[in-house]
């Protein structure tokens, strides 16, 4: 069951990477870049459930951390053109 | 199948479903806030969905031995998901708003796809 | 065909470097060089960690016992994958960080110094250099 | 085919495809972008081959500091590779192809993927491994190894002349010990290890006593056992080169300060007109904070350690001085309090292994920071070790961001 899921979920994952590489304007990369890091946490916890082990969940969170903080820095680094 | 498996595999399929149109929306629709709306929306109620459903259960078997899924880790589950849930539509929110500054403007009908 | 998917991760792993030997030789561009440099670390940590992998193994991490939520010595699964590599890969990829840091930081200075960062500009700026102390030497 | 390989062939394609991306796109930011998601992809490789620290560090450092590191790099060169005439350089092309062929040529005989009887699951890792790299399961010291512990790995390992009368050494104190020392442990005394039969003691009571191969470190999580005890002395330098990265960045991009002026009053570019992203991140900001913590001090028993939590903290002050802008953050954290904490973190690393020293252990050895019951010890030290690799590794993450983002004056 969960690793069909995972399986369905890597569809998913081209998928977003065909926009990311192919996406014309930034925004479209940065929101393949978003996307990419909300499906991952997904995946990670189901990656869990797969193989037994399901108490491996600080990585879900580091996922959602790392995924919105490097979105807002990129944001800010096309809006502005400058990080500090 | 215990009931709750069969819950559990409900929500699973409803999740997968959706995100995966999700993430077809982001391939094939013209321009980008069009794919930003089926991408971020999509996304939350997804994982929503797949946490709520892997919380449901309570003992994993992987090839004979059956792993008991500790309480405590049905609980962070459901923290991630929240988690997910508040920073999935702030970061679309702060992307939307970064595209509107920068003037990038919608796609109308008749025109070629961006 | 199963004995392909035996050692599929090896050819992988040499994919992986391939496209970061490419990256670095091709690419003229400093900043390209230094993530394609990346590439080609991260498809030696993939050689090193998939030999890790022992079959029905789970990760090298007690398993927490339900009602103690200790780590209980009997809960044991067939075997546990090898922890050697993964420490190995844990310091290869800190310190590969701090490469990069350190390489972007050379880069802005190459940047703010000669105004470019393309690799084959910056030869002809060397040449150029080089022949106006050669000249000046010459008078 | 185990669930690993089925899983791990696609996600090695995903792998492979951006890869490729990241090298040909020509767009630098865009090469930056597509290099946070392929150390996301690869950190999802990890995961699923139980590699859980490896993930842990490849998504925190990799995922997060390397974009952040690539996208300050930008800011100060152009963001547009140099349009090339010809597209593929076939030379290169031609040397990678050959080196690729000569290397696939290599693995042909490489022992199968998974295979338990790889020469590099029997050699020195049964050994480590069945001295039980154990837990403070309640019991004090060393636990026994588990009951049928060594089912696909008990091989029988040709012991040096050396190794066998050490070994023999050791169990014989361990002998006397258990006879004046009456049913051994009082918790679990009932588990006789019958699988291996060497019925392992605490081991450290007369100071030198030290059994052979004994890998000094025994928690529950044997990579954290391994990184921060066995390879205690690597790591230790680990954190020195981190600190060299930290300290080279403040010598390659900090500009003089002119005695007084604290840091350059320049406007700074910073988002708080935007309210939801402001209010989210101040919401935001103390979780991160405490997981950073918590991940760095549950090192021992979960996925997680020193580097992994220090990064997480360090991308909590960054996503604050990215919002709040860096005069903001350099109130919060002024430059020299975290040139003086780098310096500190390595300085409680090889502190730690000094006291040992002075202790009359070997340099590290943590058993010595608590003779009475070493058992006890050895998690003592390694947490000690952990916080200290934690502080350096926050405090050079953010000084790295600090410095890149610094403006150059015009």
């Amino acid at each position: 069951m969960f690793l069909a899921a995972t399986f369905a979920l890597l569809v998913g994952l081209l998928m977003i990477l065909v926009r990311a590489v192919k996406g014309p304007t930034v925004y479209d990369r940065i929101l393949a870049v978003n996307a990419m890091g909300t499906k991952t946490v997904i995946l990670v916890t189901l990656l869990g459930y797969v193989s037994g082990r399901t108490e491996f969940l600080d990585m879900a969170i580091v996922y959602t951390l790392i995924s919105f903080i490097t979105t807002i820095a990129i944001l800010k680094f096309i809006q502005k053109g400058r990080l500090d | 199948m215990a009931w709750n498996e069969i819950v559990c595999a409900v929500l699973l399929v409803v999740g997968v479903l959706i995100s995966l149109t999700g993430s077809l929306g982001l391939l094939r629709f013209p321009d980008f806030y069009s794919r930003l709306h089926t991408a971020g929306k999509t996304d939350s109620l997804a994982q929503l969905c797949i946490f709520v459903g892997l919380a449901l259960i309570d003992q994993v078997t992987v090839d004979g031995v059956a792993y008991p899924v500790d309480p405590l880790i049905r609980i962070k589950l459901i923290m991630v998901a929240l988690l997910l849930f508040f920073t999935a539509p702030t970061a679309t929110h702060a992307i939307t708003k970064a595209a509107m500054l920068d003037g990038v403007m919608p796609w109308k009908k008749g025109e070629p796809p961006k | 065909m199963s004995d392909v998917l035996e050692i599929y991760n090896y050819w992988i792993y040499i994919v992986l470097m391939m496209v970061g030997f490419y990256g670095v030789m091709a690419k003229r561009n400093l900043i390209k060089q230094a993530i394609a440099l990346g590439l080609f670390q991260t498809g030696i940590f993939l050689f090193y960690i998939s030999m890790a992998v022992v079959d029905g193994g789970t990760a090298p991490i007690w398993m927490a016992d339900g009602a103690t939520k200790v780590p209980n010595p009997l809960a044991v699964p067939a075997a546990f994958d090898n922890p050697l590599p993964h420490v190995l890969m844990l310091t290869a990829i800190v310190v590969g960080v701090s490469i990069l840091a350190v390489a972007l930081a050379i880069i802005i200075n190459i940047r703010r110094a000669f105004g470019t960062i393309e690799y084959d500009e910056l030869t002809k700026i060397e040449r150029e250099m080089e022949a106006r102390e050669a000249r000046e030497a010459a008078q | 085919m185990s669930e690993v390989l089925m899983i791990d062939s696609v996600l090695l394609l995903l792998v492979a495809a951006t890869a490729i991306a990241v090298v040909e796109v020509r767009s630098l930011y865009a090469a930056a972008m597509l290099s946070g998601i392929y150390s996301l992809l690869m950190a999802l490789v990890w995961v699923n081959m139980h590699s859980m620290d490896v993930a842990f560090t490849e998504a925190a450092v990799g995922g997060g500091i390397s974009t952040i590191l690539l996208i300050g790099t930008l800011v100060h060169t152009e963001r547009e590779e140099k349009k090339r005439k010809t597209r593929v350089n076939w030379g290169a092309l031609l040397v990678t192809a050959m080196t690729g062929a000569a290397l696939i040529y290599g693995t042909l005989d490489m022992p199968r993927f998974g295979d338990p009887n790889a020469p590099i699951h029997n050699l020195r890792v049964p050994e480590m491994v069945n001295q039980t790299v154990g837990m403070t399961a309640g019991a004090k010291g060393k636990q026994p190894p588990p009951v049928g512990w060594t089912p696909r790995q008990n091989l029988e390992l040709p012991l040096g002349h050396k190794q066998a009368y050490a070994m023999q050494r050791a169990h014989a104190t361990n002998e006397a010990r258990l006879k004046e020392a009456g049913e051994g442990h009082g918790g679990h005394g009932g588990q006789k290890a019958d699988g291996h039969g060497a019925e392992h003691e605490a081991g450290h009571d007369d100071a030198h006593a030290h059994p052979a191969g004994d890998f000094n470190g025994h928690v529950p999580n044997t990579v954290t056992s391994l990184l921060a005890a066995y390879r205690g002395y690597d790591t230790m330098f680990e954190t020195a080169v981190i600190f060299t990265a930290g300290a080279s960045l403040i010598l390659l991009l900090r500009r003089r300060r002119r005695p007084g002026e604290n840091l350059p009053k320049q406007q700074s570019a910073n988002l708080t007109d935007q309210v939801i992203l402001r209010v989210m991140c101040k919401l935001f900001i103390p979780f991160i904070l405490i997981f950073g913590l918590y991940v760095i001090s549950h090192g021992e028993i979960g996925p997680g350690g020193g580097f992994q939590g220090g990064v997480i903290l360090a991308t909590a002050f960054i996503l604050y001085g990215l919002i709040f802008g860096r005069p903001e953050l350099h109130r919060v954290l002024p430059e020299r309090l975290t040139d003086i904490l780098a310096v500190l973190g390595v300085l409680l690393y090889s502190g730690v292994g000094v006291f040992t020293m002075l202790r009359g252990g070997k340099f590290l050895d943590y058993a010595f920071l608590n003779p009475a019951s070493p058992g006890d010890g050895e998690p003592l030290g390694m947490t000690l070790v952990e916080w200290g690799v934690g502080i350096t590794v926050c405090t050079v993450m953010i000084t790295i961001f600090n410095q890149l983002a610094e403006e150059e004056s015009k």
